[in-house]
Protein backbone atom coordinates (compact mmCIF):
# COMPACT_ATOMS: atom_id res chain seq x y z
CA UNK A 1 0.00 0.00 0.00
CA UNK A 2 1.18 3.42 -0.85
CA UNK A 3 1.27 5.47 2.23
CA UNK A 4 1.37 8.92 0.37
CA UNK A 5 -0.23 10.05 -2.57
CA UNK A 6 -0.15 14.26 -3.70
CA UNK A 7 -1.61 14.97 -7.26
CA UNK A 8 -2.27 18.29 -9.28
CA UNK A 9 -5.81 17.46 -10.70
CA UNK A 10 -8.32 19.08 -13.32
CA UNK A 11 -10.97 16.89 -11.87
CA UNK A 12 -13.27 17.32 -9.10
CA UNK A 13 -11.13 15.45 -6.30
CA UNK A 14 -13.53 12.09 -5.23
CA UNK A 15 -13.11 11.75 -1.33
CA UNK A 16 -15.21 9.04 -0.93
CA UNK A 17 -12.94 7.11 -3.15
CA UNK A 18 -9.49 9.03 -1.70
CA UNK A 19 -10.89 8.34 2.20
CA UNK A 20 -10.54 4.07 1.46
CA UNK A 21 -7.03 4.48 0.36
CA UNK A 22 -6.22 5.21 3.77
CA UNK A 23 -7.76 3.25 5.34
CA UNK A 24 -5.97 0.53 7.56
CA UNK A 25 -7.26 -2.19 10.40
CA UNK A 26 -4.70 -0.39 13.02
CA UNK A 27 -5.66 3.44 12.11
CA UNK A 28 -8.34 4.19 14.64
CA UNK A 29 -8.26 7.96 13.84
CA UNK A 30 -8.88 9.75 10.28
CA UNK A 31 -8.73 13.86 10.26
CA UNK A 32 -9.60 15.55 6.58
CA UNK A 33 -9.25 18.99 5.42
CA UNK A 34 -11.21 20.65 2.27
CA UNK A 35 -10.18 24.49 1.16
CA UNK A 36 -14.02 25.96 -0.57
CA UNK A 37 -14.01 28.65 -2.45
CA UNK A 38 -15.56 31.19 -0.85
CA UNK A 39 -17.45 34.25 -2.12
CA UNK A 40 -15.77 37.01 -0.01
CA UNK A 41 -11.41 37.46 0.13
CA UNK A 42 -10.01 40.45 1.84
CA UNK A 43 -13.27 42.45 1.58
CA UNK A 44 -13.82 42.10 -2.34
CA UNK A 45 -16.97 39.63 -3.54
CA UNK A 46 -15.40 37.01 -5.20
CA UNK A 47 -17.13 35.37 -8.26
CA UNK A 48 -15.13 32.35 -8.88
CA UNK A 49 -11.36 31.85 -9.55
CA UNK A 50 -8.45 30.00 -11.67
CA UNK A 51 -5.58 28.23 -10.62
CA UNK A 52 -2.39 27.56 -12.03
CA UNK A 53 0.17 25.08 -10.95
CA UNK A 54 3.78 24.18 -12.32
CA UNK A 55 2.85 20.82 -12.09
CA UNK A 56 6.18 18.87 -11.66
CA UNK A 57 7.59 21.05 -9.07
CA UNK A 58 4.05 21.11 -7.17
CA UNK A 59 3.70 17.29 -7.11
CA UNK A 60 7.36 16.38 -6.16
CA UNK A 61 7.24 19.34 -3.85
CA UNK A 62 3.97 17.86 -2.52
CA UNK A 63 4.86 14.32 -1.94
CA UNK A 64 7.60 15.73 0.09
CA UNK A 65 5.21 17.41 2.40
CA UNK A 66 3.07 14.11 3.12
CA UNK A 67 6.55 12.49 3.47
CA UNK A 68 7.71 14.99 5.68
CA UNK A 69 4.03 14.77 7.75
CA UNK A 70 4.18 10.55 7.55
CA UNK A 71 7.59 10.63 9.23
CA UNK A 72 7.14 13.57 11.89
CA UNK A 73 3.83 12.31 12.91
CA UNK A 74 4.39 8.72 12.70
CA UNK A 75 0.95 9.22 10.09
CA UNK A 76 -0.46 5.37 8.99
CA UNK A 77 -1.30 7.04 5.76
CA UNK A 78 -1.66 10.43 4.07
CA UNK A 79 -3.40 11.86 0.64
CA UNK A 80 -3.78 15.08 -0.82
CA UNK A 81 -5.25 16.34 -4.21
CA UNK A 82 -5.17 20.11 -5.20
CA UNK A 83 -7.46 21.02 -8.06
CA UNK A 84 -6.33 23.58 -10.84
CA UNK A 85 -8.09 25.09 -13.75
CA UNK A 86 -11.19 27.47 -13.06
CA UNK A 87 -13.34 26.78 -10.00
CA UNK A 88 -16.47 28.12 -8.85
CA UNK A 89 -18.03 29.35 -5.33
CA UNK A 90 -18.61 26.24 -2.96
CA UNK A 91 -15.70 23.72 -4.78
CA UNK A 92 -13.07 22.13 -3.27
CA UNK A 93 -9.98 23.61 -4.04
CA UNK A 94 -7.43 20.93 -1.77
CA UNK A 95 -8.52 17.82 -0.16
CA UNK A 96 -5.75 16.42 3.03
CA UNK A 97 -7.31 13.50 4.59
CA UNK A 98 -4.80 11.25 7.14
CA UNK A 99 -5.01 8.28 9.07
CA UNK A 100 -3.20 7.28 12.44
CA UNK A 101 -3.59 4.82 14.86
CA UNK A 102 -4.58 8.29 17.74
CA UNK A 103 -6.53 11.29 16.79
CA UNK A 104 -3.98 14.10 18.63
CA UNK A 105 -1.14 12.59 15.65
CA UNK A 106 -4.14 12.72 12.98
CA UNK A 107 -5.10 16.41 13.78
CA UNK A 108 -1.72 17.55 13.66
CA UNK A 109 -0.50 15.76 10.77
CA UNK A 110 -3.56 16.83 8.93
CA UNK A 111 -3.00 20.55 10.09
CA UNK A 112 1.04 20.63 9.10
CA UNK A 113 0.04 18.97 5.56
CA UNK A 114 -2.04 22.35 4.37
CA UNK A 115 0.29 24.43 5.93
CA UNK A 116 2.92 23.66 4.26
CA UNK A 117 1.24 22.79 0.92
CA UNK A 118 0.13 26.69 1.45
CA UNK A 119 3.48 27.91 1.51
CA UNK A 120 5.32 25.87 -0.63
CA UNK A 121 3.63 24.35 -3.88
CA UNK A 122 4.13 26.52 -6.98
CA UNK A 123 0.57 27.50 -7.27
CA UNK A 124 -1.27 30.80 -8.06
CA UNK A 125 -5.27 31.90 -7.57
CA UNK A 126 -6.62 34.61 -9.90
CA UNK A 127 -9.96 35.90 -8.09
CA UNK A 128 -12.91 37.11 -10.60
CA UNK A 129 -14.59 39.65 -8.68
CA UNK A 130 -18.33 40.96 -8.83
CA UNK A 131 -17.21 44.13 -10.37
CA UNK A 132 -15.09 42.40 -13.25
CA UNK A 133 -12.15 42.78 -11.93
CA UNK A 134 -9.22 40.21 -11.35
CA UNK A 135 -6.46 39.71 -9.43
CA UNK A 136 -3.79 37.56 -8.66
CA UNK A 137 -3.27 36.56 -4.64
CA UNK A 138 -0.76 36.05 -2.62
CA UNK A 139 0.25 34.29 0.34
CA UNK A 140 0.02 37.85 1.94
CA UNK A 141 -3.44 38.73 1.05
CA UNK A 142 -4.65 35.28 1.33
CA UNK A 143 -5.77 34.36 4.85
CA UNK A 144 -6.73 30.42 3.86
CA UNK B 1 28.29 34.90 -20.42
CA UNK B 2 26.00 32.46 -20.43
CA UNK B 3 22.68 31.05 -21.71
CA UNK B 4 20.21 30.06 -20.21
CA UNK B 5 16.26 30.21 -20.41
CA UNK B 6 14.05 32.25 -17.87
CA UNK B 7 10.30 30.54 -17.51
CA UNK B 8 7.65 32.81 -15.89
CA UNK B 9 4.24 31.96 -14.02
CA UNK B 10 1.41 33.35 -13.12
CA UNK B 11 1.98 37.48 -12.48
CA UNK B 12 5.29 37.33 -13.49
CA UNK B 13 3.77 35.66 -17.10
CA UNK B 14 1.39 38.82 -17.50
CA UNK B 15 4.36 40.91 -16.80
CA UNK B 16 6.79 40.09 -18.80
CA UNK B 17 3.55 38.98 -21.80
CA UNK B 18 6.14 35.98 -22.09
CA UNK B 19 6.32 32.37 -20.72
CA UNK B 20 9.68 32.12 -21.72
CA UNK B 21 12.96 33.73 -23.10
CA UNK B 22 16.50 32.85 -23.36
CA UNK B 23 18.81 35.43 -21.71
CA UNK B 24 22.24 36.07 -22.57
CA UNK B 25 23.64 37.01 -18.77
CA UNK B 26 26.74 37.70 -16.36
CA UNK B 27 24.49 36.67 -13.56
CA UNK B 28 26.05 33.88 -11.50
CA UNK B 29 23.36 33.19 -9.04
CA UNK B 30 19.81 31.97 -9.74
CA UNK B 31 19.39 35.46 -7.47
CA UNK B 32 21.49 37.79 -9.29
CA UNK B 33 19.21 36.97 -12.82
CA UNK B 34 16.49 37.33 -10.46
CA UNK B 35 17.44 40.54 -10.06
CA UNK B 36 18.34 41.44 -13.70
CA UNK B 37 14.79 40.22 -15.00
CA UNK B 38 12.82 42.14 -11.90
CA UNK B 39 14.34 45.20 -13.21
CA UNK B 40 13.92 45.19 -16.47
CA UNK B 41 10.11 43.74 -16.34
CA UNK B 42 9.33 45.99 -13.62
CA UNK B 43 8.51 42.92 -10.56
CA UNK B 44 7.37 44.45 -7.86
CA UNK B 45 7.62 41.62 -5.22
CA UNK B 46 10.11 41.52 -3.53
CA UNK B 47 13.08 38.12 -4.27
CA UNK B 48 12.66 36.46 -0.53
CA UNK B 49 8.95 36.09 -0.96
CA UNK B 50 9.56 34.00 -4.55
CA UNK B 51 10.93 30.66 -5.41
CA UNK B 52 12.98 29.65 -8.28
CA UNK B 53 13.32 26.32 -9.45
CA UNK B 54 16.49 24.82 -12.06
CA UNK B 55 15.40 22.21 -14.33
CA UNK B 56 12.23 21.66 -12.72
CA UNK B 57 13.99 21.39 -8.98
CA UNK B 58 13.17 24.03 -6.11
CA UNK B 59 16.51 25.61 -5.75
CA UNK B 60 17.76 28.67 -3.37
CA UNK B 61 18.25 31.67 -4.64
CA UNK B 62 22.40 31.78 -3.80
CA UNK B 63 22.29 28.10 -6.48
CA UNK B 64 24.71 28.63 -9.42
CA UNK B 65 22.95 28.63 -12.94
CA UNK B 66 24.79 27.08 -16.05
CA UNK B 67 24.72 27.41 -19.50
CA UNK B 68 21.60 26.01 -20.96
CA UNK B 69 19.68 26.19 -17.46
CA UNK B 70 16.04 26.28 -17.43
CA UNK B 71 15.05 28.90 -14.38
CA UNK B 72 11.57 28.75 -13.33
CA UNK B 73 10.72 32.43 -11.76
CA UNK B 74 7.55 31.34 -8.97
CA UNK B 75 5.90 34.90 -7.54
CA UNK B 76 4.24 34.15 -3.97
CA UNK B 77 2.22 31.62 -4.20
CA UNK B 78 -1.17 30.95 -2.92
CA UNK B 79 -2.41 27.42 -3.07
CA UNK B 80 -4.94 25.91 -0.95
CA UNK C 1 -29.82 26.29 7.68
CA UNK C 2 -29.20 24.63 11.04
CA UNK C 3 -26.22 25.05 12.33
CA UNK C 4 -25.85 22.12 14.69
CA UNK C 5 -27.00 18.84 14.12
CA UNK C 6 -25.36 16.11 16.26
CA UNK C 7 -27.39 12.37 16.16
CA UNK C 8 -27.37 8.67 17.92
CA UNK C 9 -27.76 6.48 15.08
CA UNK C 10 -28.06 2.86 14.42
CA UNK C 11 -27.13 3.04 10.68
CA UNK C 12 -24.06 3.59 8.74
CA UNK C 13 -22.89 6.88 8.49
CA UNK C 14 -23.72 8.84 5.24
CA UNK C 15 -20.64 11.37 5.43
CA UNK C 16 -20.66 13.02 1.87
CA UNK C 17 -24.51 13.85 2.78
CA UNK C 18 -23.42 14.95 5.95
CA UNK C 19 -20.39 17.31 4.34
CA UNK C 20 -22.91 19.18 1.87
CA UNK C 21 -25.23 20.04 4.78
CA UNK C 22 -22.12 21.92 6.20
CA UNK C 23 -21.88 24.20 2.98
CA UNK C 24 -22.35 28.25 2.56
CA UNK C 25 -20.86 30.19 0.07
CA UNK C 26 -18.99 32.20 2.95
CA UNK C 27 -17.07 28.60 4.39
CA UNK C 28 -13.80 28.12 2.94
CA UNK C 29 -12.24 25.74 5.50
CA UNK C 30 -13.87 22.97 5.90
CA UNK C 31 -12.10 19.83 8.79
CA UNK C 32 -13.59 16.50 9.88
CA UNK C 33 -12.67 13.85 11.91
CA UNK C 34 -13.61 9.91 11.99
CA UNK C 35 -13.39 7.70 14.74
CA UNK C 36 -12.26 3.80 13.14
CA UNK C 37 -12.88 0.89 14.49
CA UNK C 38 -9.11 -0.74 15.19
CA UNK C 39 -7.56 -3.63 15.53
CA UNK C 40 -6.02 -3.19 18.53
CA UNK C 41 -6.10 -1.85 21.83
CA UNK C 42 -4.54 -1.75 24.78
CA UNK C 43 -2.12 -4.35 23.78
CA UNK C 44 -5.44 -6.55 22.78
CA UNK C 45 -6.44 -7.75 19.41
CA UNK C 46 -10.18 -6.72 18.57
CA UNK C 47 -12.64 -8.67 16.51
CA UNK C 48 -15.29 -6.32 16.72
CA UNK C 49 -17.06 -4.08 19.30
CA UNK C 50 -20.62 -3.22 20.57
CA UNK C 51 -21.23 0.61 21.62
CA UNK C 52 -24.49 1.43 23.78
CA UNK C 53 -25.49 5.04 24.59
CA UNK C 54 -28.26 6.87 26.87
CA UNK C 55 -29.99 8.39 23.47
CA UNK C 56 -31.79 11.38 24.89
CA UNK C 57 -28.97 12.19 27.02
CA UNK C 58 -25.95 11.67 24.43
CA UNK C 59 -28.17 13.57 22.07
CA UNK C 60 -28.65 16.62 24.35
CA UNK C 61 -25.50 16.60 25.54
CA UNK C 62 -23.75 16.14 22.07
CA UNK C 63 -25.78 19.01 20.52
CA UNK C 64 -24.86 21.50 23.64
CA UNK C 65 -21.18 20.56 22.66
CA UNK C 66 -21.59 21.16 18.86
CA UNK C 67 -23.12 24.97 20.05
CA UNK C 68 -20.27 25.59 22.58
CA UNK C 69 -17.61 25.38 19.49
CA UNK C 70 -19.73 26.76 17.03
CA UNK C 71 -19.80 30.30 20.06
CA UNK C 72 -16.38 29.66 20.60
CA UNK C 73 -14.72 29.12 16.96
CA UNK C 74 -16.90 31.34 15.50
CA UNK C 75 -17.76 28.20 12.73
CA UNK C 76 -20.13 28.50 10.11
CA UNK C 77 -21.08 24.94 10.96
CA UNK C 78 -21.04 21.67 12.74
CA UNK C 79 -22.22 18.15 12.58
CA UNK C 80 -21.43 14.90 14.15
CA UNK C 81 -22.95 11.51 13.97
CA UNK C 82 -22.31 8.55 16.41
CA UNK C 83 -23.34 5.19 15.92
CA UNK C 84 -24.58 2.78 18.58
CA UNK C 85 -24.49 -1.11 18.23
CA UNK C 86 -22.36 -3.43 16.35
CA UNK C 87 -19.23 -2.55 14.68
CA UNK C 88 -16.33 -4.36 12.80
CA UNK C 89 -13.04 -3.37 12.23
CA UNK C 90 -12.53 -0.40 10.18
CA UNK C 91 -16.21 0.78 10.74
CA UNK C 92 -16.89 4.55 11.38
CA UNK C 93 -18.05 5.01 15.00
CA UNK C 94 -17.85 8.92 15.22
CA UNK C 95 -17.79 11.64 12.89
CA UNK C 96 -17.43 15.15 12.94
CA UNK C 97 -17.61 18.03 10.39
CA UNK C 98 -17.40 21.94 10.82
CA UNK C 99 -17.14 24.64 8.35
CA UNK C 100 -15.59 27.92 9.31
CA UNK C 101 -14.38 30.95 7.21
CA UNK C 102 -10.80 30.14 7.39
CA UNK C 103 -8.44 26.80 8.24
CA UNK C 104 -7.30 27.53 12.21
CA UNK C 105 -11.03 27.89 13.42
CA UNK C 106 -11.84 24.56 11.63
CA UNK C 107 -9.18 22.48 13.00
CA UNK C 108 -9.49 24.00 16.64
CA UNK C 109 -12.77 23.49 16.63
CA UNK C 110 -13.31 19.65 15.20
CA UNK C 111 -10.96 18.72 17.79
CA UNK C 112 -12.58 20.48 20.62
CA UNK C 113 -15.71 18.56 19.37
CA UNK C 114 -14.09 15.59 19.33
CA UNK C 115 -12.61 15.96 22.88
CA UNK C 116 -15.39 16.95 24.58
CA UNK C 117 -17.54 14.27 23.33
CA UNK C 118 -15.09 11.45 24.42
CA UNK C 119 -15.36 13.36 27.94
CA UNK C 120 -19.05 14.20 27.93
CA UNK C 121 -21.48 11.62 26.10
CA UNK C 122 -23.02 8.39 28.26
CA UNK C 123 -21.78 6.45 25.18
CA UNK C 124 -19.88 2.84 26.50
CA UNK C 125 -17.64 0.26 24.33
CA UNK C 126 -17.77 -3.44 25.01
CA UNK C 127 -15.01 -4.83 22.99
CA UNK C 128 -14.59 -8.43 22.01
CA UNK C 129 -11.20 -10.13 21.51
CA UNK C 130 -10.04 -12.92 19.30
CA UNK C 131 -9.22 -15.18 22.13
CA UNK C 132 -13.11 -14.70 23.05
CA UNK C 133 -12.71 -12.54 25.76
CA UNK C 134 -14.66 -9.44 25.86
CA UNK C 135 -14.71 -6.08 28.05
CA UNK C 136 -16.14 -2.98 28.76
CA UNK C 137 -13.44 0.10 27.95
CA UNK C 138 -13.42 3.24 29.93
CA UNK C 139 -11.33 6.72 28.77
CA UNK C 140 -8.80 5.77 31.32
CA UNK C 141 -7.89 2.27 29.13
CA UNK C 142 -8.89 4.10 25.60
CA UNK C 143 -6.25 5.99 24.02
CA UNK C 144 -8.25 7.35 21.26
CA UNK D 1 -37.29 7.85 53.20
CA UNK D 2 -38.11 8.55 49.69
CA UNK D 3 -38.74 5.97 46.85
CA UNK D 4 -36.55 6.47 43.82
CA UNK D 5 -35.60 4.27 40.77
CA UNK D 6 -32.26 3.85 39.75
CA UNK D 7 -30.88 2.37 36.45
CA UNK D 8 -28.24 1.43 35.47
CA UNK D 9 -26.06 0.88 32.24
CA UNK D 10 -23.11 -0.96 30.94
CA UNK D 11 -20.91 -2.34 32.98
CA UNK D 12 -23.55 -1.23 36.01
CA UNK D 13 -25.99 -3.34 34.08
CA UNK D 14 -24.04 -6.35 33.98
CA UNK D 15 -22.80 -6.01 37.74
CA UNK D 16 -26.22 -5.81 39.05
CA UNK D 17 -27.66 -7.62 36.66
CA UNK D 18 -30.90 -5.44 36.43
CA UNK D 19 -31.53 -2.77 34.27
CA UNK D 20 -33.48 -0.70 37.13
CA UNK D 21 -34.84 -0.75 40.52
CA UNK D 22 -36.86 0.83 42.67
CA UNK D 23 -35.12 1.65 46.12
CA UNK D 24 -36.51 3.06 49.43
CA UNK D 25 -33.70 5.58 50.29
CA UNK D 26 -32.76 7.75 52.57
CA UNK D 27 -30.42 9.29 50.56
CA UNK D 28 -30.47 12.70 50.09
CA UNK D 29 -27.90 13.73 46.74
CA UNK D 30 -27.05 11.70 43.83
CA UNK D 31 -23.80 10.92 45.48
CA UNK D 32 -25.35 9.67 48.78
CA UNK D 33 -27.48 7.03 46.55
CA UNK D 34 -24.32 6.12 44.39
CA UNK D 35 -22.53 5.09 47.49
CA UNK D 36 -25.25 3.28 48.65
CA UNK D 37 -25.37 1.15 45.60
CA UNK D 38 -22.44 1.10 44.85
CA UNK D 39 -21.46 -0.74 48.47
CA UNK D 40 -24.42 -3.10 47.54
CA UNK D 41 -23.29 -4.21 44.08
CA UNK D 42 -19.77 -4.12 44.31
CA UNK D 43 -19.01 -1.17 41.59
CA UNK D 44 -15.28 -0.87 41.60
CA UNK D 45 -15.41 2.57 39.46
CA UNK D 46 -15.36 5.70 41.88
CA UNK D 47 -17.75 8.29 41.80
CA UNK D 48 -15.87 11.03 40.55
CA UNK D 49 -15.22 9.07 36.97
CA UNK D 50 -18.47 8.05 36.85
CA UNK D 51 -21.90 10.49 35.71
CA UNK D 52 -25.60 10.86 36.84
CA UNK D 53 -28.76 11.97 35.15
CA UNK D 54 -31.73 13.02 36.98
CA UNK D 55 -34.67 12.37 35.21
CA UNK D 56 -32.90 12.41 31.71
CA UNK D 57 -30.83 15.50 32.56
CA UNK D 58 -26.88 15.26 33.46
CA UNK D 59 -26.47 16.42 37.01
CA UNK D 60 -24.01 16.79 39.79
CA UNK D 61 -23.60 14.35 42.22
CA UNK D 62 -24.44 17.12 44.69
CA UNK D 63 -27.95 17.41 43.67
CA UNK D 64 -30.44 16.50 45.69
CA UNK D 65 -32.87 13.59 44.91
CA UNK D 66 -36.74 13.77 45.55
CA UNK D 67 -39.84 11.19 45.57
CA UNK D 68 -40.14 9.68 41.96
CA UNK D 69 -36.98 10.81 40.58
CA UNK D 70 -35.70 8.16 38.02
CA UNK D 71 -31.60 8.18 38.71
CA UNK D 72 -29.34 6.96 35.58
CA UNK D 73 -25.85 5.51 37.09
CA UNK D 74 -23.34 6.21 34.12
CA UNK D 75 -20.08 4.44 34.49
CA UNK D 76 -17.15 5.52 32.91
CA UNK D 77 -17.92 6.86 29.45
CA UNK D 78 -15.96 5.81 26.08
CA UNK D 79 -16.97 7.39 23.19
CA UNK D 80 -15.67 7.87 20.15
Amino acid sequence: MSRSNFKITNEPIDIAILNQTLRDDSAGAYASFEGWVRNLNDGKNVNSLDYEAHGVVATSEGEKILIEAIDRYKLVAATSFHRIGHLEIGDCAVWVGVSAQHRGPAFDGCRYIIDELKQRLPIWKKEHYQDGDSDWINCLTAKD
Amino acid sequence: MINVTAKYFAVFREKTGKESEVLLTSAATAGDLFTEVATRHLFSDPMLRCKVAINDELAGWDSGISEGDIVLFFPPVAGG
